[in-house]
């Protein structure tokens, strides 16, 4: 036995000092103020003008979607959304800090993120109509993005089963000799699954590079914060892991992303995990499904959206002299009409056929999932009209 | 006599225990203030204080842990889990504790007073991880009890009976039917015991048996069949462990047929105790094997979902062919 | 070619897969310096590195989780669960992440090279926490595999071909076989495929049925019987998931009965999907009912597990009342 | 929402700084030195005569009743142990500090504190031999104890489980009103299971008022501290949860009274948990079915024996003028023979009638558990010869 984690450094004391909340007090990074400017006592970070309209973009990317996207909800086009709105700072501002060949493991409220590397409205539309054009074949609810050619890992509902998995990953990057991390995305609830523990504690043993990210918005779903836990937020914990660990002020983009890229450097080279807590608002409600007005008051939003972190970078941007006011018009006039073309193209793609209600279950389909088939088949036949969005593909 | 949905018969039953019995608490993700993702605990916080029916932190196996120490300590539990597809995090408690805490202490120790609630099942567009139908694995846990209602009396009634158990319960609720099943519940207590099926319908030709949401598969069926002449006998299972064998045995003896009608894969699913027990009990008696019509073998399936139910048609399909073994 | 107990085996297996594939990893608790606590994973790490074999944390659903990562990254994991009892931890991510993974996303990713390794079964006195044979659990369970070998030869190829195979396989040991089971074991490497049943011995007027360390009380009572003049058809399945249907039910074809012998509780054990399915499709050819000669609906009892046990006596009496039908 | 967990109190930094370990230094509570003289800054506990040596005796009778088991394993009489060897200061000190109405759930290695409580000689042995006169009904391996009377829940074997159950027994409690707690044993091992992360979490939130005691002894059978965990041990968690939290000298059974007591109080008193983490070394083996000599050295093991907590604690009492050197002796032969003498008689009590194979699944045998035990019972009356243990049982 190694005396590191038992005995080595343990200090001794005589007198009996149960130690209470207040040992620790974890400090939140925050480099611009919420009136856009840069902290007097903040260094920012180097940026440079395309990377920071990129990310600018991006947010007010996401933003229009959620928009969009929660109409095209209401209107009964697609059955589920779920928005970031009010927390694209944190997302993109990490994202952002990654390289192309990071792989990305999100919750589900990260879609800027992917939205950073490139996906297209197109893209985004073809998962949320689960047509035949999404790389996932269709096979989830709406916002369960998952794309390979963009190291973006496929969404899974259930929460923080990415987090463990995360460790793995980024152990086998480390074997494999690649030069590229794991970012592991999740909130505040999730961090209370038993994943979390068992992710943390792996990564920080078996050092593992990967960034754990959470996104701590204050709730899940109606839950909040002090019902979910009762230290000094998701940060301290990773202390107690031995993770190395950073809190940031989540709707700041310029926070996020210079934690992340220091968090990255450290990961990589010392091969270890690193945890970042950024505090951020669900401005948004938790999805279409909800209806925060039942758990909170619109008091406490409007606090949040005076912290809004778009209008924010818009305002540093614009005193850089990196942006000017029409441009953001322009741009979201763009997107704007860029997204509902690609909402009413992916609605009209069919989705997958028939046939492949067996596929991919196993890396073959086994004779037992034949012979299923091949009797669904048959009996769509024979009752075509119970059955019209597929009787077509199976003959008569 | 109210009309009620199944939603408002078990938040019904959840205030009538609690006014009933104090050592009643109810506890889950988001079921306090808010009352629940569904609702089906709402006002339960305002009306018995937030010591007895509060918010968990986001953890099933933590809420089936806690509730199972809760249960041995002498309160009456009743934990929620949010989903079906969210109680595998929970197994380790559920199989190792919950149904063996009995047994490993000689009964001195138990968590009879446990009543764990979860939605299950499909129909809503949830994809696989908001469709499952996970009562085959609950139904090879000894110490266990399973019971999924079809409707809003039974709902309420057995769900009463549920937490008036000495025993363990998981208490599947067909989410499809929450608001899409009303019918009359009488405002009094009243339990239904467990481990008992019901005959809905006698019929002489074929048997068919389902629980839950798929009850009303089976009866249309026996609806279609009806017009060719076929008497059905309809039963609802309702408890699928310990199940009514002998209710289904005897109803076989008498139409030789048994059609089992579940959404969970085929594949060791619980029809699949079903029919290895009845062609054991009946051999003498079945004019054509038992017959299963299931789920298929996959991931309950987003954009085929309709395809993939096993509903009146496929039901209609299967009988047709027993008959005519 | 040495003679080799079970465990062995397992290791000549592992080092055979970790020479073959340096993207071959194993871990688990206990797996690292110590070589696991059966010692499985002996000398492993000192020959292929900390890095290809290392002890984890305490944490079933951390190993999985991890596994599963590992294995969607293109590394070929192994992972122990120390014994089977203690998997239901990692319940959730099997359930819900390895066997979906590739589903979800449509092939995009998988944990296909996962495997998991696990001792299970009874017969070492260790009560209801260290005899479980939970594989029915994991029958229910569309796009995992699983599979129990018999004896060191079949330990070797079989494992070979799990971790070969391009889907998650769950692989569990019969442990009260690890140092009781010798027999001869072919140095070279050697995959035996995954889903194939295998008749061990031919006959007539019955078939027997079991996998792992059952497969060795059939053949008792097929010894049994053949004093009688009973020719038993004798299979062991290997394959729980997807499990060889076909060559079951041509040899019940044949003999026109079949009995299955297994250690887990009978109630939704593996052998009522076995019973459910062949009663469906041999149901003229079958002379008596598909009998299962298995553990008791109770958690596996320390005290009484002579008495428990589906052992030949009980399984050539099956045998008896079922020629006499 | 409640801004205690989310934003309420952070402090603000500019500068990216991200926490190593070694923000927390929790120090050690130790009051006797290992070679049984107080340190001269420490506090010695309130204690009385009776106690400490009520205490010692404890201790002495666990390392007695290890020593004689696991020669009875060798010898076959039963068919596996695990001892507590080396952390007696641990279990007795802490479960000394208790009231006899406190539940305690314990792992599996602190026999110590149903010692403490009275259980007899005959009463280890009757679980051990699985014998009928168990109140557990010898349903499982030798030493998982349970005994109702005694507030001992029965012992489970699978780690971690506990946790939270203690943390929903504890909340049951203090809904009833008692005036009671729980505490609840496990090693640092078992730490890292997600039920331990649930339970500590829970219990922060739902505010019970229980104990998490912690017996950080380096190992995990083979697995030592270093492979388990890579903060600051075990401790280190708790303030991460915002639990009360202490670390004591495991084998300072003054220092774990002291830390008890205090925790106690202030679980009690404010309905909170409280953590202690007490470090000391698995100085036997894992269990009977282990060897040691397969992964640590003599050496480390020597040194641990210095710090051995019998003899430290004897060392105090007899300077305190509490205890004479020929009464241990005296209390050892007398324990000696009380523990051999229960054996022979437990080993020959019957273990209980085969008809009780289908009880307690249960509250009332189900249909078909009853059909289950007739077949066993018809199909053992056929066969005597092959179940000679219980033949006799079933008449003919
Ligand atoms: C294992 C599991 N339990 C419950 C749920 C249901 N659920 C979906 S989102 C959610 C809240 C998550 O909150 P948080 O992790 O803070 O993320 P946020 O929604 O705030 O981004 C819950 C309870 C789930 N998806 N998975
Ligand atoms: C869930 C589970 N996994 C694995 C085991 C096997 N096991 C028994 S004891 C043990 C080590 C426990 O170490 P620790 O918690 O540190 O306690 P200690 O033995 O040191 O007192 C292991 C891995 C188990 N009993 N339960
Ligand atoms: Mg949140
Ligand atoms: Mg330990």
């Amino acid at each position: 036995m190694n005396d590191r984690n038992h005995l080595g450094n343990v200090s001794m004391t005589h007198e009996v000092r149960i130690i209470e909340n207040g040992l620790l007090d974890i400090p939140m990074l925050a480099i611009l103020d919420a009136d856009g400017t840069v902290y007097p006592q903040a260094k920012e970070p180097e940026i440079n003008q395309q990377l920071a309209i990129k990310m600018y973009h991006t947010m007010l990317y996401t933003r229009m979607l959620d928009e969009r996207m929660v109409a095209a909800q209401r209107q009964g086009r697609i059955s589920f959304y779920l928005a970031s709105t009010g927390e694209e700072a944190a997302v993109v501002g990490s994202a952002a800090a990654l390289s192309a060949d990071d792989m990305i493991m999100s919750q589900y409220r990260e879609h800027g993120a992917l939205a950073f590397r490139g996906y297209t409205s197109a893209q985004f539309m073809n998962q949320m109509f689960s047509n035949r054009l999404d790389p996932n074949k269709g096979r989830q609810m709406p916002i369960h993005y998952g794309d390979k050619a963009l190291n973006f890992m496929t969404i899974s509902s259930p929460l923080g089963t990415q987090i463990p998995q995360a460790a793995g990953y980024a152990y086998g990057q480390k074997l494999a000799g690649n030069d590229a991390l794991t970012i592991c995305y999740f909130g505040e609830g999730a961090a209370s699954e038993g994943d979390f523990h068992a992710g943390l504690n792996m990564a920080a043993v078996l050092n593992c590079p990967v960034i754990f990210f959470c996104r701590n918005n204050g709730y899940a779903i109606s839950t909040p914060a002090e019902e979910q836990f009762a230290g000094d937020g998701i940060a301290s914990r990773g202390i107690g892991y031995g993770v190395r660990t950073i809190r940031v002020d989540g709707n700041d983009p310029l926070a996020v992303y210079s934690a992340t890229v220091k968090a990255r450097e450290l990961a990589l080279s010392a091969s270890q995990p690193v945890l970042i807590e950024a505090m951020t608002y669900r401005l948004a409600a938790h999805s279409t499904s909800d209806d925060p007005s039942g758990y909170r008051s619109k008091k406490e939003e409007e606090k949040w959206r005076l912290k809004d972190p778009i209008e924010r970078f818009k305002v540093w941007l614009v005193n850089k002299g990196w942006l000017k006011d029409e441009e953001t018009e322009n741009y979201l006039k763009e997107v704007r009409s860029d997204i509902l073309n690609a909402l009413k193209t992916a609605e009209k793609v069919p989705v997958n056929p028939i046939s492949d209600i067996v596929e991919d279950v196993y890396s073959e389909v086994p004779w037992h999932l034949k012979a299923q088939r091949e009797a669904l088949l048959e009996h769509i036949k024979r009752y075509p009209d119970k059955y019209p969005k597929t009787s077509g593909e199976v003959g008569k | 006599m109210a009309k009620l949905n199944l939603l408002q018969a078990v938040n019904q039953a959840l205030i009538t225990a609690m006014t009933d019995d104090e050592k009643v608490v109810v506890f889950g993700e988001d079921v306090g203030h808010f009352g629940g993702v569904f609702r089906a605990t709402s006002h339960l916080q305002e009306k018995f204080g937030k010591a007895r029916c509060f918010n968990t932190p986001l953890t099933e196996q933590g809420i089936i842990g806690f509730a199972n120490g809760l249960a041995a300590q002498g309160s009456v539990p009743v934990a929620e889990i949010q989903f079906g597809d969210y109680i595998f995090p929970a197994f380790d408690q559920i199989v190792n504790e919950t149904a063996k805490f009995r047994y490993r202490s000689g009964g001195q120790f138990s968590c009879g007073s446990l009543t764990i609630r979860t939605p299950y099942g499909g129909g809503i567009a949830g994809g696989h991880y908001h469709s499952q139908s996970p009562e085959a694995f609950f139904s090879h846990i000894p110490g266990l009890k399973v019971v999924v209602p079809r409707d809003p009396y039974q709902a309420k009634g057995l769900l009463l009976g549920a937490i008036r158990d000495d025993n363990p319960v998981l208490f599947m609720e067909p989410k499809r039917l929450y608001r899409a099943s009303v019918c009359e519940v009488p405002e009094e207590d009243y339990s239904i015991g467990l481990g008992k099926a019901e005959i809905m319908q006698e019929g002489n030709d074929i048997t068919l048996l389902a629980w839950g949401a798929q009850v009303e598969i089976i009866q249309k069926a026996a609806a279609m069949a009806l017009e060719d002449g076929v008497s059905c006998e309809i039963i609802d299972l309702r408890s699928i462990l310990p199940w009514d064998a002998q209710t289904v045995a005897e109803s076989v003896m008498k139409t030789g047929r048994l059609l089992i009608n579940h959404e969970a894969p085929v594949t060791s699913g619980f029809g699949s105790e079903i029919a290895a027990h009845i062609q054991e009990q009946c051999f003498l008696y079945l004019e054509a094997p038992v017959t299963r019509v299931c789920g298929l073998d996959t991931p309950y399936p987003l954009a085929h979902e309709k395809e993939y139910m096993p509903d009146e048609y496929k039901t209609y399909e299967a009988l047709k062919r027993m008959l005519n073994y």
